[in-house]
């Protein structure tokens, strides 16, 4: 038996081992750099050189691309435009979620616990916040969670699929346990997240063994080849692919394997929140985009009605609840599964066109998360003492909003019009992309439930917008809130403000970019 | 001056809006403008009249092209006028009497602090009116018809302070819309069928249409001339409109507006001609109503209301000759004209009393006024005797004639109309009677505060001249048949049928039936005490003295049923259209509140959820990819 | 033997898994009931591989494993920490996050 | 050549943004920047008007082409015909008289800014959509403008305004959204290409019937709600009974007419054959808009309810005319559309001078105000008058013009919408018998102040102009005599094809 040493291309894993690079330095700067203050800066200059040098790397990546594409790592990981596409998203918002990771500037105020091991309230912890500690392992973990959906985007093999989510899951499971106030909370969610996700990853790689064991291949080319040789259809294989599918749907939100979404949605620290809206369900759209048009495209009519009914399903449940909802992030954790219905209307019948709309659509819907999870970082609670005390995030209490910054109530709502799909914003754009790609493979009626159900949405976007510039602040309640100010986060606000509205107005640019991103090497149809 | 007859429309209405945004300060003079620019029209219809009676009878009808009013590319529509015999009789009629009324209002409406904006409305119905019979196009008399509607309106609600005064105007506005919509829906059908609206393009269009075409039209005109003419069923408003100042009640509706229905038929002679039954129908509802005017008078103890009756009752004649064809059209027009002049007359004989008697109008408290108003008693004479028809004053020449016209035809036709208008007489000789005694003869039964005079000569003259009128128009106008000939090349000339009776017994019997009348009524009402309050009556008399129950008939029917539809949508609106939009959205929310319910913070249960989507998904896939 | 038995030995270990996830109110053992399933997924990974006389599948297994192990860190670090707030691991008990 | 339209779309636009920009202590004066902006925009209106060829007011003039999302087919392409130069005139003269009508509404500067900031920014939104040529734009500006207009509603005015700005806006985007469907679907029917979305390039397509009656149905419906058709029209009272008596002029006057205008100009022009399938349903649901509105009309207390029942009577009778595809009927409607801009927006801006004076819209509480105030009785009644179509003034030629020209198609509606002529004479007159007939007011209420100056300068041009067009229509019919020749003739095609 002779070793062959692997041929492995590295310059088109440039951006992804800049970020998994990094993340090991910043494992070794958490070990190393004793002093808390220096070892914040420290990670968190680093997370950003990393972040913005593999976001560089990534678009000299997509200059210099040699035609469709390179397969990597013997087929395991394939890079062409449509992963650098997706990779370049996810890293937009691992940067802004770092810097919404690093926003509390107040001492103290920092939104996650300086000892996530202690039990909330105990001596120890009261120790570590004395003796100034600060928590800044988030930022490897944020690293290692980029890197592995960067990963997530890219590959081509099932296993190697198992593997990138367990790399960026792993860590996200640890970030929603850190929130620093409402710790309970904190817990439950990540305990609720980890378990469900666990849960999935196991169907998943359960899916991925009968795949396997049907087609004799775990790489995406193999099962595909696997799924058109057979005779007939395997149960073994549409079990597979079933199974294979849940799991990424389960990363989606969609329903019914939504539950983890509100509860960990509410939970988690509110940028972990952010990052986690964002990026997760952008990595996850990549990923069952890749795996059903590279791998299962065979399947497609055997799988459509799964979508369809999915896509009803989520739009439908998490509009209708969303409706009832009276906490904020929650309402956003509702509001994100009827996305995930809307993700998979472009799903349904697989047209080519949803290669390059649902890149657009993660993207207008990924900024307007980010945007939005980061004004909620910057409206707190006061306590009647005065004290400053955790995100304000009952519905009552962003009355009157508009009055007592107006700035921010702005751009909440241009984050909600976003979310509702209301012209001149990125959501809109990403809509109606998403519907054209829909529509396209004659999934018109799977579009009639959406705009219905956007219609019903928008109730509840607008009752947030009502509240904030159409209702008075209530008698006696001038003080409960404090309007906090970080730069950092005001950043994110502002650049994410900036995009939404650029997206809307001017889309033209990114719009074609993506249209160049949506041909996948090695696709299996399309 | 034909070819200005235009400014007889616009001198009225340029003084109409003037004296509406002149204000206060030609609060002093501005009547006199109105007099003016009535007086001036008048001026100019009788230069414009002198000239067309200079011209051969057949050059006699003279288009006037204003201006370029509707360019649609189908319906292109000039706003034109028409001046012919027709019109210029009717132009001669409403500036005449008009300008008359006009100088009698300076005096009757001394006192009001509105006098200017009375007459700037005045000023605004005879531009309308003018309009209306000058018009080329049946669009342009619409402008005309409407106008006129309006400024009655503004008229009888002129007192509007008075609640129901108010809801009169709305009244006779609204029954007046009633028959617009047969005006409208003809222009609908003429446009449909012939392609235009104005008189010359229709006309010449109608013979090639089928009889169904031209009596569907005829139809929709008579609902028209029904509503504005107050005729039988849409006669309602008329009562009620004497709520206005008295001279607008002998201007509007006794002399001229309420004429416009006559008007229309008569004008949309070829229309009729191709249309028997529309015909019919047209001659029956002016027989139907002239009888129910009458009988209606008969009871009645307002002066002005009983007055009111009468002219509906009157107008039923002319209907009824319109109806006959074109062996009527001209003593429908003739008996259009002195009627204006008799009616009017007796209409501001009626003002004066009021005027004396601190606008008393029970009849019960009249009585015995002749010697307290002697030119009042004289003029209104005149009226009286002409009304009756009694030889040689102006009604004999032309109600006689629609008496024996309507006894010309064939079946049992001419003796249903012909009795009609026979009985019709003496019942119009005994209610005037009735009123004239009332009111001028038998004992003086007035309060105390009461102290009849004479009013002032501004009143008395108008008066006057209209009795000369109401005496020797008729003689005048029928010597020689000269009217008839004057409006041959309108109406067209008729070959006299055979009456069923010889015509010296019609008239002989209406001339007994007349006198008759007349004598009841003097044995009841002038020899006889008349007692002070309405004695109990049959239910005849209970019928007649509430209008035929015609307003509890239109409450039950229309009014009440209206008004409940309407609440009853109101309410449906708000419960259910409105209801279901937002029982949508409760549904929605009841949804989320029983949904959220799944979400119940249980991590086995979330687990359970996936395993169970998980389950049917596999099952189901396998099962169909199987 | 034929190895089909081992593919179905592992769908049934799978679903034992599951169904502890599903029942058992104990964090750790519903936690190891996740491993189980993971467990369950390498045999049958294992056994495919055998039938298809390639020895990826065991390789895959490999990954597994040390995936898993890194999931046994996490997830045993979170359930600590909710015992140390709490002290209790019932699954039931944290439900705060409803509705 | 001057992009002309493109100025006047930004113009208004600018201004908001410069109104927002105003530093706190110069927002005193926001309401002559305001309506400095909106003048400059009338007179750039007027210049339009003026240079428009009224010899080829069929086709597209002062056309503009730009690219804007070529990926998507989209590009910002302006152009106006007979019917959109109406409809632009319109926006640009009710938009300063609302100002004006609102002069002394806020007492709080900066609250006025945003007023009329939000204002002018509808007015950008009202004239792009009246002027846009591409139907991926005229959705956008369609869609976009609902925010405006709900912070317009929703902030400004009555108790329950909140409610009503989201019931108009959830209304307004459940129609909106399904003519998103629509227009994606138009798109695949359509060429394709960078400019895919020009409505010359949409039209006469040939699509299949079921694709053509589906998207013109989704369109429809969209159009349907915004000119509130029975029975999608109870956000019309809501939001009128709540809002600003200004807002609500415009809103009705000029915004609600981009559903008649979209019926004509979208629906008609790009689905003839389904609109010819649709006509009978759709005359019918007019006719019952006609009746029915009229009689809710009838039966409110509130003066701005009653006002916004009377629309949807009106709109009915547009529609009918519209559906009922003859030139007359046709170049009725669109003619209808404006007059109606003029007599609705009179009558919103004196009844909202009525309750500046009683603070209350319910109709019972006034009464005899007549013999106080005499030019607002009078100007009220002319406005009245123009609502029942009284002739001579300009509603008149439209209305009757809709109901002879309609008559040869519709026979049975047209009959019945006649009704509708006699049910107007009833919610006019009876409101102005409530409000100014009877015994003059005592006490306070005798001390009504007489219509200001400012108030004539709003109420008394627009009676002018109703008075002009009632004798001379053909200034304006002249614009809409060859675009409805068009629609009729597209439409006759298909029927002749059928």
């Amino acid at each position: 038996m002779s070793f062959t040493t692997p041929e492995i291309a590295w310059a088109p894993l440039t951006p992804l081992l800049i970020v998994l690079g990094a993340s090991a330095v910043a494992i070794l700067v958490e070990s190393f750099v004793r002093s808390p203050e220096t070892r914040r800066r420290t990670q968190l200059v680093l997370s950003l050189v990393a972040l913005v040098g593999a976001a560089g790397a990534a678009v000299v990546q997509w200059a210099t691309l040699d035609g469709a594409g390179t397969v990597v790592l013997d087929g395991m990981l394939t890079v062409d435009r449509q992963s650098l596409a997706w990779q370049v998203l996810i890293l937009v918002f691992g940067t802004l979620g770092t810097l919404l990771f690093a926003s509390r500037t107040r001492a103290g105020e920092e939104a996650f616990t300086p000892l996530g091991a202690s039990a909330p309230g105990s001596s120890d912890e009261t120790l570590a916040r004395r003796k100034g500690l600060q928590v800044t392992e988030v930022f490897p973990l944020a690293l290692v969670a980029v890197g592995g959906m960067m990963l997530f985007t890219s590959v081509t093999d099932l296993i190697f699929l198992f593997v990138a989510l367990e790399v960026f899951s792993l860590p996200l499971y640890v970030l929603v346990a850190l929130a620093r106030r409402r710790r309970f909370l904190s817990h439950e969610g990540a305990l609720k997240y980890f378990l469900l996700g666990a849960f999935s990853s196991a169907i998943l790689l359960f899916g991925a063994a009968f795949l396997y064991g049907a087609t004799g291949s775990t790489s995406y080319a193999g099962v595909a080849a696997g799924i058109s040789s057979s005779t007939g259809t395997d149960a073994l294989i549409l079990a597979g692919a079933v199974m294979v599918v849940v799991g990424l749907l389960f990363k989606i939100g969609a329903v019914p394997f939504h539950s983890w979404t509100p509860d960990a949605y509410q939970g988690a620290p509110t940028p972990v929140t952010a990052f986690m809206g964002a990026a997760t369900k952008a990595a996850a759209t990549a990923a069952l985009l890749r795996v059903m048009y590279a791998a299962l495209y065979g399947l497609n009519w055997e799988l459509s009605w799964l979508f369809w009914v999915v896509a009803i399903a989520s739009m439908l449940l998490g509009t209708v609840v969303a409706l009832v909802q009276t906490e904020l992030k929650r309402m956003l954790a509702y509001s994100s599964i009827a996305h995930a219905g809307f993700i998979l209307v472009a799903f349904a019948g697989l047209p080519d066109t949803a290669l390059s709309a649902l890149p657009f659509y993660l993207a207008s819907y990924g900024l307007a998360t980010m945007g939005a999870f980061a004004v909620i970082t910057q409206v707190r609670e006061r306590s009647d003492e005065g004290t400053v005390l955790g995100e304000a995030t009952r519905l009552g209490q962003w009355a009157g909003l508009g009055k007592r910054s107006p700035w921010l109530a702005g751009a909440m709502a241009l984050f909600l019009l976003s979310f509702a799909g209301i012209p001149l914003t990125a959501g809109f754009v990403g809509k109606f992309v998403a519907f054209s790609a829909a529509i396209s493979s004659g999934a018109w009626p799977l579009v009639l439930v959406a705009v219905i159900a956007s219609a019903a949405a928008a109730f509840f976007y607008v009752r947030l917008i009502v509240l904030m510039f159409l209702t008075d602040v209530p008698e006696g309640q001038e003080d409960a809130i404090e309007i906090d100010y970080s730069p950092l986060a005001r950043t994110v606000v502002a650049v994410t403000a900036v995009l939404v509205l650029l997206l809307g107005i001017v889309p033209g640019p990114v719009l074609s970019a993506f249209e160049n991103a949506g041909v996948l090497l090695l696709g299996a149809g399309g | 001056m034909l070819d200005l007859t235009w400014l007889l429309i616009a001198v009225p209405l340029a003084s109409a809006a003037f004296l509406l945004l002149a204000g206060k300060r030609a609060d002093r003079w501005g009547h006199w403008v109105g007099v003016g620019a009535s007086s001036a029209a008048f001026v100019v219809g009788l230069v414009a009249l002198i000239q067309m009676l200079g011209l051969d009878s057949e050059d006699r009808a003279h288009a006037v092209h204003l201006f370029t009013w509707i360019p649609g590319g189908e319906l292109n529509l000039d706003a034109g006028l028409l001046v012919d015999p027709l019109s210029m009789t009717f132009v001669m009629l409403v500036t005449f009497v008009g300008t008359l009324i006009h100088v009698y209002s300076v005096a009757y409406m001394e006192h009001d602090a509105s006098r200017r904006r009375f007459f700037a409305y005045l000023n605004l119905f005879v531009a309308a009116m003018l309009l209306l019979v000058l018009a080329d196009s049946y669009l342009l008399l619409f402008v005309g018809w409407e106008g006129v509607g309006l400024a009655s309106y503004l008229l009888i609600g002129f007192w509007n302070h008075k609640p129901e005064y108010a809801t009169a105007a709305n009244k006779a506005f609204v029954v007046n819309r009633i028959g617009d919509i047969g005006l409208i829906l003809a222009m609908g059908l003429m446009f449909t069928y012939f392609g235009a609206l104005d008189f010359g393009s229709v006309f010449a269009a109608v013979p090639q249409a089928s009889t169904a075409q031209l009596t569907a039209i005829g139809l929709m005109l008579l609902v028209a001339a029904c509503g504005k003419s107050a005729q039988f069923p849409l006669q309602s408003w008329l009562g009620d409109a004497m709520a206005g100042p008295t001279p607008v009640s002998a201007l509007i509706h006794a002399a001229t507006m309420v004429t416009a229905g006559v008007y229309l038929i008569v004008r949309s002679a070829p229309i009729f001609e191709g249309a028997p039954a529309a015909q019919t129908t047209v001659a029956a509802i002016g027989a139907f109503t002239l009888i129910l005017g009458a009988l209606i008078g008969m009871a009645k103890d307002d002066i002005k209301k009983a007055l009111a009756a009468s002219t509906m009752s009157q107008i039923g004649y002319m209907m009824l000759a319109a109806g006959l064809g074109p062996v009527g059209y001209a003593f429908a027009i003739f008996h259009l004209v002195t009627h204006g002049f008799f009616k009017a007359g007796m209409f501001l004989g009626a003002g004066s009393v009021m005027h004396g008697m601190n606008d008393q109008v029970d009849m019960r408290r009249f009585g015995a006024l002749r010697t307290a108003m002697v030119t009042t008693w004289v003029t209104f004479g005149l009226g009286w005797l002409a009304i009756l028809g009694v030889p040689p004053f102006s009604g004999f020449w032309s109600k006689d004639k629609i008496i024996e016209a309507a006894f010309i035809g064939d079946d049992v036709q001419p003796w249903i109309l012909g009795g009609a208008a026979l009985i019709g007489a003496g019942l119009t000789a005994f209610y005037m009677s009735r009123l004239f005694f009332m009111t001028f003869h038998g004992k003086a039964r007035w309060t105390d505060e009461q102290h009849p005079h004479e009013s002032p000569a501004l009143m008395t003259v108008p008066m006057i001249i209209l009795a000369v009128g109401s005496a020797f128009l008729g003689l005048i106008l029928a010597t020689g048949d000269r009217f008839v000939t004057w409006l041959e090349p309108v109406t067209g000339h008729a070959e006299h049928g055979e009456p069923v009776l010889p015509a010296a017994v019609i008239m002989v019997a209406t001339l007994l039936l007349v006198a008759l009348g007349a004598w009841i009524a003097w044995r009841k009402y002038g020899a006889a005490d008349v007692p002070e309050t309405a004695p109990a009556a049959s239910l005849a008399t209970i019928a007649a003295r509430n209008d035929m129950f015609q307003d509890s008939v239109n409450r039950g029917v229309f009014e009440r049923p209206g008004t409940h539809l309407t609440r009853t949508l109101v309410y449906a609106d708000a419960a259910l259209v409105d209801g279901a939009v937002d029982a949508t959205a409760h549904a929605f929310a009841r949804t989320g509140e029983v949904t959220r319910k799944t979400q119940n913070g249980q991590v086995r249960s979330y687990a359970l959820t996936m395993v169970v989507g998980l389950v049917i998904v596999i099952l189901v896939v396998v099962q169909g990819g199987l | 033997m034929d190895p089909i038995n081992f593919v179905i030995l592992a769908s049934i270990l799978f679903a034992i898994g599951a169904a502890a996830v599903l029942l058992r109110r104990n964090a750790i053992i519903a936690f190891m009931g996740v491993e189980l399933m993971l467990n369950a997924a390498n045999l049958a990974l294992v056994a495919f591989s055998r039938m298809h006389g390639e020895i990826d599948g065991q390789i895959m297994a490999f990954f597994v494993l040390t995936v898993a192990a890194a999931e046994v860190v996490v997830g045993l670090g979170i359930i600590i920490a909710v015992f140390r707030a709490r002290q209790t691991i019932s699954l039931d008990e944290p439900a705060e996050l409803k509705g | 050549m001057f992009p002309i339209l493109t100025v006047m779309v930004a113009l208004p636009a600018l201004g908001a943004v410069l109104l927002w920009a105003l530093p706190g202590g110069a927002r005193a004066r926001a309401r002559e920047v305001a309506l400095a902006v909106t003048a400059i925009e009338l007179v750039l209106a007027v210049v339009l008007f003026a240079q428009f060829d009224m010899s080829a007011a069929g086709s597209f003039q002062f056309s503009e082409t730009y690219a804007w999302i070529p990926q998507i087919g989209t590009s910002w392409a302006l152009g106006v015909n007979g019917i959109g130069l109406l409809m632009i005139v319109l926006s640009a003269l009710l938009t300063p008289l609302a100002i004006l009508a609102g002069w002394w509404e806020d007492k709080d500067d900066s609250r006025r800014t945003h007023y009329l900031a939000l204002i002018l920014l509808s007015e950008a939104f009202m004239i792009g959509i009246f002027a846009a040529r591409d139907v991926f734009l005229f959705y956008v500006l369609f869609e976009a403008m609902l925010i405006p207009l709900y912070f317009l509603i929703g902030s400004f005015g009555g108790a329950q305004r909140r409610y009503a700005a989201v019931k108009f806006l959830l209304y307004s985007l459940a129609g909106g959204l399904i003519m998103l469907v629509g227009v994606v679907a138009l798109y695949f029917q359509g060429p394709g290409g960078d400019q895919a979305f020009l409505t010359d390039n949409l039209t006469g397509l040939d699509m299949s019937t079921t694709a053509e009656r589906l998207i013109f149905l989704a369109f429809f419906l969209a159009f349907a709600i915004k000119a509130p058709m029975v029975p999608v029209h109870t956000w019309l009272p809501t939001v009128a009974e709540n809002a600003r008596p200004g807002t609500t002029a415009l809103l009705v006057a000029v915004l609600d007419k981009i559903g008649t205008f979209g019926m004509l100009t979208l629906c008609v022009a790009l689905f003839p054959e389904a609109a010819h399938w649709a006509a009978p349903v759709i005359i019918l649901f007019a006719v019952i808009s006609v009746i029915y509105g009229a009689l809710l009309a009838i039966g409110q207390k509130d003066m701005l309810r009653l006002v916004a029942f009377t629309s949807v009577s009106h709109f009915g009778i547009m529609v009918l005319g519209i559906f009922a595809f003859t030139q007359t009927s046709v170049e009725g409607a669109a003619f209808y559309m404006f007059n109606h801009g003029l007599s609705t927006g009179a009558l919103f801006f004196v009844v909202g001078f009525l309750i500046h004076r009683y603070g209350t819209a319910d109709v019972t509480q006034y009464g005899g105000l007549q013999r106080v105030v005499p030019v607002l009785a009078g100007t009220f009644l002319v406005i009245g008058l123009s609502a029942l179509a009284l002739p001579g003034l300009s509603p008149f030629v439209s209305e009757i013009m809709v109901l002879v020209g309609a008559f040869s198609a519709a026979k049975v509606a047209v009959i019945v919408s006649a009704v509708g002529v006699v049910l107007a004479a009833l919610y006019v007159l009876l409101t102005y018998q409530k409000v100014f007939t009877g015994p003059a007011p005592t006490g306070k209420r005798a001390k009504v102040r007489e219509l200001t100056r400012r108030e004539r300068i709003v109420l008394w041009p627009l009676i002018a102009l109703m008075l002009l067009l009632g004798f001379l229509p053909g200034i304006a019919i002249d614009a809409v005599r060859e675009p409805a020749h068009d629609i009729v003739a597209t439409v006759s095609s298909q029927e002749a094809g059928a």
